[in-house]
């Protein structure tokens, strides 16, 4: 049990000696930022194995009382269960590889020290998130998370734009945070508790009296899921997060803190089963989010945010399958996603370390002579993240898009579903392979700038390759037919509390068959344009002139968010501290402080100076209480 | 065996004990204080004057006193004594003052000021750190005002005797009305003639309702297990909890009575803003917990609603307006009210959670808001400006100065994991039992604080690293002005936070991480008289008005406790509760392990002795 | 009581009052001085009749004696000047007050009157005089008992009167050059 | 007419009245320094008055008291009339009008 503590604090630890340590020299910090996350990482794989061989035994155990007010009573615990595990061998895992990547990355960077610091706190919190117990360490590990994302956007905080970026990430994650705490609040209120266990006992029960709290409850958290996994409405901060560090996109924007949404949602399991309505949203909202983040990638420019888009895109896939109640295969993909997305990051942060930070991807190409290994990693992980069969990607996917297929034949409407995430797996392919093409292959845009072009050092060029390897292999942990223990082991965690525990669907064969026909026309697609015809910049979009502009303005959401939201708050600030509280508040206050000095001019008449006019009055006085007492009765 | 509020207790005569530390923790900073004034000034050679043995005698005296209360937090008698319902007197000190008037001495600790008094002493021993540093124009008398402030507001936190409260209350107002008016700046006369005006007005209000206390309760007399045994009709209590809100409200910046918080916090001088800010403003909101809930239950159930809405009214208005400030000192001015309402909030919930969360949120809310403060001065002092259109990208420069500042901007915007957040949550908490609605839009508030905050933080050390503001206009002629003081400096600090700077930040930040890492320890010291307040106001909501308060005590030192028949504890026959008498433990007790394990066999005899009281 | 008592109580009241009015009415200061000692002598008399000796003592000699020649001294160290029996500045000032003093005086009576014996309770009879024959003895008691420590706190009081007439005199001479 | 204690009562209200009156219509400070002192008698008859038929000796006490203050008011009093006297040379009441508002 003591390890799973040894997990949790290692990364705290690091965080707490790099963020005193200012003299430590750069070697210290490049050694104990990843190392203690490595640490980690071993540690979770030895509570893996023992946790394997005894099938999903679930854990749970208490550290601490964190507050006792009444019958509020919150513990500070972990509960370790295959979801958990899987989760936390993600965080550590992945956390690691990108770390060690950020060791050459950020090697010429002055605030060195300052990086692992985040990225450690990044971990810790993290951590917290997967391990907790309750939903209030959930909260406190959210909303950890939310501000090392804060911090690391806004790692280069002399850009305003990283900055702005990052105060965007913040709000709009903070939106997230008020649907979850007033979820939590219900939560307590009608269980009495916030310890996963308990509630997910007796969510029966509370259905039975009150089948339209557990809809609330999901409803609300599915805000906190959106906001944290950058889905439709609240995605508009991921493609800006990308002004940060690349390795931060690739661990926190990519791998990680993104999918907590999709952790959120499969470890709340027996509330969102049981309220099918918010179940119905989180399909339809991944569905659309995962068209829109397509269509948003195949327009833009910028190498980052195109794979921010596509990160959204993959997360909308995940919010599909756990939202169709597949929730083996939404963190199954969530795992390939973690191994395909952290490697092609790595790949666009290898690209830019070469170009000297630029990220146009219309001033690339060709590199594929100069960067090898680079083009190699990337292509596998673009081939992955397209479904292209037998890599990790297609074998996630297709079981979700499968999944779908498999519900569709009960409910009518998931036809459409299917088919859009069908037409959204080809759109994937093409904006990926639009990618790939357009900086690796053809020939040099812009000589100059990649003139001192070359892979990156062995520091980041080995993780690199470890993920790639890990994107092709990563798939076979559920290859149709074999074993499909990533599923068989994660369903421990899905049966404990649901009887109707949704049955592994068996592959879907005619799915996978049409899922693989439009990813080879995506390719087929991108090799035409991109590959052969190579367009001018300016023609690309001219063909579609009206489409092409509502996918590069990003469907004018941010904007629309800007009029809408933003400016209104600032106006009616603006207006409550020129005019309210100037007028109205103050107004009152002063108007009768006015009121009492004009009164008060009549009455200093009164006030003679002269002191035998003042004794008078005093005798006046003196009649008024004597007569009182002759007249009292 | 008494039942106090028929008659004053021949028992309770006098019975200061010896040594009578509570007075001695009340009364320590006043006469310090007055001592101070009798220190020479010696001018210095080079003109101005030299304050040093000066700033050395205020800064040991606040530093000793908060050495005393700590006593007092560790020596606080934990747990529930054995019942569920209870609400004991620990450290009673109790003597007789004008008898026929119903006024007496009567000083105590319980759950509900065991935290607030350290609280009070801990700020303001960084309070006068900061005043050493930033004040040197007639630092003697600013010092000495400031920790005759401190005596008031430590004797409204300690008094159970309502015209006792009343005289600290007045007292406190004084020394702040001065410590702005003087020592602030430009419309400090203004400022602080509004600030004075509105609480003046409301404490007459508040003293009419007192005098009617006196005049209408059986005995005449003023003591608060007195007038909890003997509650007002459900009629007086209307205006009588009205007239008291009315002066704890305006002191508290209720919503729409805070407007004179802004300008005394902006004009105010940094360590004087910290004192109105951190700690004065509790005053007011412990008031309302400590009396003008008990006393007035069918009231306060009454006029919960109500006043919530103006408390939410208040969080949303003054996040809102803390959004468009450009003025770094005032965007934290408009947070304070908005925290200030969210406490209310909790506080007009009525309910356990409410309660406990605000007064762990009043702890909070002073430590965060002191750091705050003093980080102004200091960004100030390296700045040149205050407005956050004149500068930018501090952190360059000052990144330990950044790091603090990011460790407050987090609580301020209560970050899980911080202590803010674990006020906040259970006041929230609280506030969703008694009205889902209410907290649900109270929540939304934390969307504004984040955004505010985070514009506040990025504004001051994020950033392009640009040219620095332009020199102030003002002149520093007078040799005794420092680099902290607005709007006249001699020069800009180059370097990043000094040790001295840091002394007084890190006690702060210290206490922010542990009340977010483990408040169990502070709720334990607070929940169980918390229970008592809720149960009588449960028993206030139903109808009869009367909360069947009875006071128990034995004539030496010991533990006075009040049993309050909550109505809940159905395990216990509520109508005959069995009196706790506790001997004070302190005063028999050489070492704390030893006393810890007599304490409990003490208190088991002497539950096992002891009778029936009523 | 004894007949001879209530001569000197009436002729000691006539006395006493018509040496207010001469306070009130003379033109001069020195005539109302001299009318002021009048009634502080008639005054102690009642006291007398009251069994109060300590106090009659006392009003004689701080009244009649040292506060009066003070009095006195002032008048002549100012000189004689002349001014109108009434103020002329302010008529609605005088006429007034005399209507207001009548008033009081009409109202203290008629209450006085009418509560009778009321106002002092069961103890409001004529064998409470009889009863103590002196009461310097227990005056001394009460005081040195019960009073002891505002009795020692009033030479406080005269001292800092006394330094404050020193004050008075020095700052004005000061003043002066 | 055997006097009671409404006796002294009236004539004590008597003596008040006077000297309030006197207060208020006489323009010399002395003057109504001195009716002040008639005024502080009348109340002093009063209290004597009390004490005898309410046979305690609390009334003189005060009385005692009263004198005591009245000495020192006397003092302090005058020395203000002379110290005025010397600075303005003219001691009407009615010119002292420093206090007008």
């Amino acid at each position: 049990m003591s390890s799973v503590w040894f997990i949790l604090l290692l990364p705290l630890f690091g965080f707490l000696v790099l963020s005193v340590g200012s003299p430590l020299p750069k070697r210290a910090v490049a050694v104990l930022g990843p190392g203690v996350v490595g640490v980690a990482f071993t540690a979770a794989i030895v509570m893996f194995f023992w946790d394997y061989g005894r099938h999903g035994v679930t854990r749970d155990a208490v550290a601490y009382t964190w507050i006792v007010s009444g019958h509020f009573v919150v513990n500070f615990g972990a509960l370790i269960d295959p979801l958990a595990t899987v989760m936390c061998l993600i965080v550590t895992g992945v956390g690691f590889l990108i770390l060690l990547y950020s060791v050459g990355y950020m090697s010429e960077d002055v605030d060195f020290r300052r990086f692992f610091c985040y990225m450690d706190l990044f971990v810790f919190a993290m951590l917290v998130l997967v391990l907790s117990d309750s939903y209030l360490f959930l909260l406190v590990g959210w909303a950890g998370v939310g501000l090392t994302s804060y911090l690391l956007i806004g790692f280069w905080y002399e850009r305003p734009a990283a900055v702005a970026a990052a105060r965007q990430a913040l709000v709009v994650n903070v939106i997230g945070d008020w649907g979850m705490m007033v979820a939590l609040f219900i939560l307590f209120l009608h269980f009495h508790t916030l310890q996963y266990v308990p509630i997910f006992k007796h969510v029966p029960a509370v259905l039975g009296y009150d089948g339209s709290t557990v809809r609330i409850v999901t409803l609300l958290l599915l805000v906190g899921a959106v906001a944290k996994s950058a889905q439709l409405p609240l995605h508009v901060w991921l493609p800006n997060a990308m002004e940060g560090p690349t390795p931060v996109s690739a661990l926190i924007h990519a791998a990680t803190m993104v999918t907590a949404g999709v952790y959120l949602i499969a470890r709340s399991y027996p509330l969102f089963h049981s309220a099918p309505f918010t179940q119905s949203v989180v399909i339809i909202i991944g569905t659309c989010g995962a068209f829109f983040a397509a269509t948003c990638a195949l327009a833009n420019n910028d190498i980052k945010r195109v794979l921010a888009y596509s990160t959204m895109s993959q997360i909308a896939y995940m919010f599909v399958g756990v939202g169709a109640a597949s929730y083996a295969s939404g963190i199954f993909h969530l795992t390939t996603h973690a191994y395909f997305k952290a490697c092609l990051f790595m790949g666009a942060g290898a690209v830019m370390h070469a170009l000297h930070d630029n990220v146009d991807i219309r001033r690339m190409g060709g590199l594929k002579a100069t960067m090898p290994v680079t083009f190699w990693c990337f292509l596998i992980a673009t081939m992955a993240i397209s479904g292209v069969p037998l890599l990790s990607g297609f074998f996630s996917k297709d079981e979700i898009v499968g999944s779908v297929y498999l519900q569709a034949q009960h409910v009518g409407w998931l036809w459409i579903i299917w088919i859009m995430l069908a037409l959204t797996a080809g759109l994937t392919a093409l904006y990926m392979f639009r990618l790939l093409f357009m900086v690796f292959l053809g020939q040099e845009r812009d000589p100059e700038l990649a003139l001192h072009a070359h892979d990156p050092p062995l520091v980041m060029r080995l993780p690199m390759m470890i993920l790639a390897v890990l994107a092709v292999i990563g798939g076979y942990l559920a290859f149709p037919g074999a074993p499909n223990w990533i599923g068989n082991w994660l369903r421990h965690s899905f049966e404990r509390f649901s009887p109707v525990a949704p049955a592994e669907p068996a592959t879907q064969w005619a799915s996978v068959i049409i899922v693989i026909l439009t990813v080879a026309l995506g390719i087929f697609a991108a090799y035409r344009i991109y590959y052969q015809r190579r367009p001018a910049p300016e023609q690309v979009g001219a063909t579609a002139p009206a489409i092409y502009r509502l996918f590069l303005n990003r469907w004018y959401v941010d904007g629309l968010y800007d009029r809408a939201v933003v400016r209104p708050i600032i106006v009616l600030g603006l207006f409550l501290s020129t005019v309210v509280e100037r007028f109205v508040i103050n107004g009152l206050v002063e108007g009768s402080a006015a009121a009492l000095r004009d009164s008060s001019r009549d009455m200093r008449r009164v006030q003679s100076g002269y002191v035998r006019n003042y004794a008078l009055s005093i005798l006046l006085g003196a009649v008024l209480v004597v007569g009182y007492y002759v007249f009292r009765r | 065996m008494l039942t106090l509020g028929i008659a004053p207790v021949p028992g309770m005569a006098n019975e200061l004990g010896f040594p009578p530390l509570l007075t001695i923790l009340l009364f320590l900073p006043a006469t310090a204080g007055l001592l101070l004034l009798l220190l020479p000034s010696r001018p210095r050679p080079e003109g101005g004057y030299s304050w040093f043995p000066v700033k050395c005698l205020a800064q040991t005296a606040a530093l000793a006193t908060f050495g005393l209360s700590v006593y007092f937090l560790v020596e606080f008698h934990l747990g529930n004594l054995g019942r569920s319902s209870h609400w004991a007197i620990q450290f009673p000190e109790h003597g007789t003052w004008l008898p026929s008037l119903g006024i007496s001495y009567f000083l105590g600790v319980d759950g509900l000021n065991v935290w607030l008094v350290p609280l009070c002493t801990g700020v303001m021993a960084v309070a006068i750190f900061a005043a050493c540093l930033m004040i040197n124009r007639r630092a003697k008398a600013f010092l000495a005002l400031m920790l005759i402030a401190e005596t008031g507001m430590l004797g409204v936190f300690l008094s159970w005797n309502l015209f006792l409260f009343y005289v600290f209350w007045e007292l406190m107002l004084v020394p702040a009305y001065f410590l702005v008016g003087v020592w602030g700046e430009g419309r400090r006369i203004q400022a602080t003639t509004k600030f004075v005006i509105y609480t003046i007005f409301g404490s007459f209000i508040m003293l009419v309702a007192i005098f009617y206390l006196y005049a209408t309760t059986p005995g005449h007399n003023l003591d608060f297990p007195a007038l909890l045994a003997h509650p007002p009709s459900t009629s007086a209590q209307t205006w009588l909890f009205l007239a008291f809100l009315l002066a704890l409200g305006i002191k508290a910046a209720l919503f729409p009575f805070h407007s004179w918080a802004p300008d005394t916090y902006v004009e105010a001088p940094v360590p004087a803003t910290v004192l109105i800010a951190s700690v004065m403003g509790k005053t007011a909101t412990f008031a309302i917990v400590r009396f003008a809930l008990p006393l007035f239950p069918h009231a306060a159930n009454q006029f919960s609603g109500l006043l919530s809405i103006l408390a939410i009214l208040g969080i949303l208005y003054g996040a809102t307006m803390a959004l468009v400030q450009i003025d770094i000192k005032r965007v934290l001015a408009y947070s304070s009210i908005s925290h200030m309402n969210l406490i209310l909030l909790g506080i007009f919930a009525l309910n356990q959670q409410g309660l406990d969360g605000s007064i762990l949120q009043m702890v909070n809310h002073g430590v965060i808001m002191a750091g705050l403060f003093i980080m102004v001065a200091i960004v100030y002092a390296r700045s040149g400006t205050r407005r956050l259109d004149e500068m930018s990208g501090l952190a360059k420069a000052f990144p330990v100065m950044g790091g603090f500042l990011l460790l407050l901007f987090l609580a301020a915007m209560d970050l899980p994991g911080l202590g803010s957040f674990a006020g906040e949550f259970t006041i929230l908490v609280g506030v969703f039992l008694s009205n889902a609605w209410f907290a649900t839009i109270a929540a939304l508030v934390t969307i504004l604080a984040a955004w505010y905050m985070v514009r506040w933080f990025q504004g001051i050390v994020h950033g392009p690293v640009g040219e620095q503001a332009p020199e102030p206009t003002a002149d520093a002629s007078d040799e005794a002005w420092t680099v902290y003081e607005f709007p006249v400096r001699r020069q800009r600090l180059t370097k990043d936070l000094r040790w001295i700077e840091m002394a007084m930040i890190v006690p702060l930040a210290a206490v922010v991480i542990w009340l977010g890492v483990i408040p169990k320890p502070f709720t334990d010291r607070t929940a169980p008289t918390v229970a008592a307040v809720a149960g009588v106001l449960r028993s206030g909501a139903h109808g009869s008005g009367s909360a069947a308060g009875t006071v128990a005590l034995q004539p030496k030192r010991m533990k006075l406790v009040v049993q309050v028949d909550n109505g809940v504890d159905s395990s216990q026959p509520s109508q005959q509760m069995p009196c706790i008498w506790l001997p004070n433990l302190a005063k028999t007790k050489p070492s704390l392990p030893g006393r810890l394990t007599k304490r409990i066999t003490t208190r088991l005899t002497h539950q096992m002795t002891h009778g029936s009281c009523q | 009581m004894p007949v001879l008592a209530i001569i000197v109580f009436w002729i000691s009241t006539v006395l006493a009052v018509l040496g207010g009015i001469g306070v009130v009415a003379s033109p001069a200061p020195v005539y109302s001085a001299v009318s002021l000692i009048l009634t502080l002598a008639n005054l102690a008399i009642l006291y007398l009749l009251l069994n109060a000796q300590f106090i009659a003592a006392a009003q004689v000699l701080i009244y009649a004696g040292a506060v009066m020649v003070l009095f006195l001294f002032v008048i002549t160290l100012l000189g004689v000047r002349d001014y109108r029996l009434f103020g002329d500045r302010q008529p609605l000032q005088r006429y007034g007050a005399m209507l207001l003093g009548a008033l009081l005086l009409a109202g203290i009576i008629y209450f006085v009157s009418k509560s009778g014996t009321g106002l002092t309770g069961v103890h409001s009879s004529y064998n409470a005089f009889q009863a103590h024959k002196g009461n310097v003895q227990a005056f001394g008691h009460e005081l040195f008992n019960g009073f002891l420590l505002p009795f020692e706190i009033t030479p406080f009081l005269l001292v800092v009167a006394m330094i404050g007439a020193v004050a008075l005199g020095k700052s004005t001479q000061g003043s002066r050059g | 007419m055997t006097p009671d204690a409404s006796s002294y009562l009236i004539i004590s209200a008597i003596l008040f009245t006077l000297g309030t009156v006197g207060v208020l219509v006489r323009r010399d400070p002395l003057i109504i320094f001195m009716c002040i002192e008639l005024m502080l008698n009348s109340v002093n008859l009063t209290f004597v008055a009390f004490s005898h038929y309410l046979s305690s000796a609390d009334g003189l006490i005060f009385v005692f008291m009263i004198m005591t203050v009245a000495a020192a008011e006397v003092v302090v009093g005058l020395a203000l009339i002379v110290s005025i006297f010397r600075t303005r040379e003219d001691i009407d009441v009615d010119q002292l009008d420093e206090m007008h508002g």
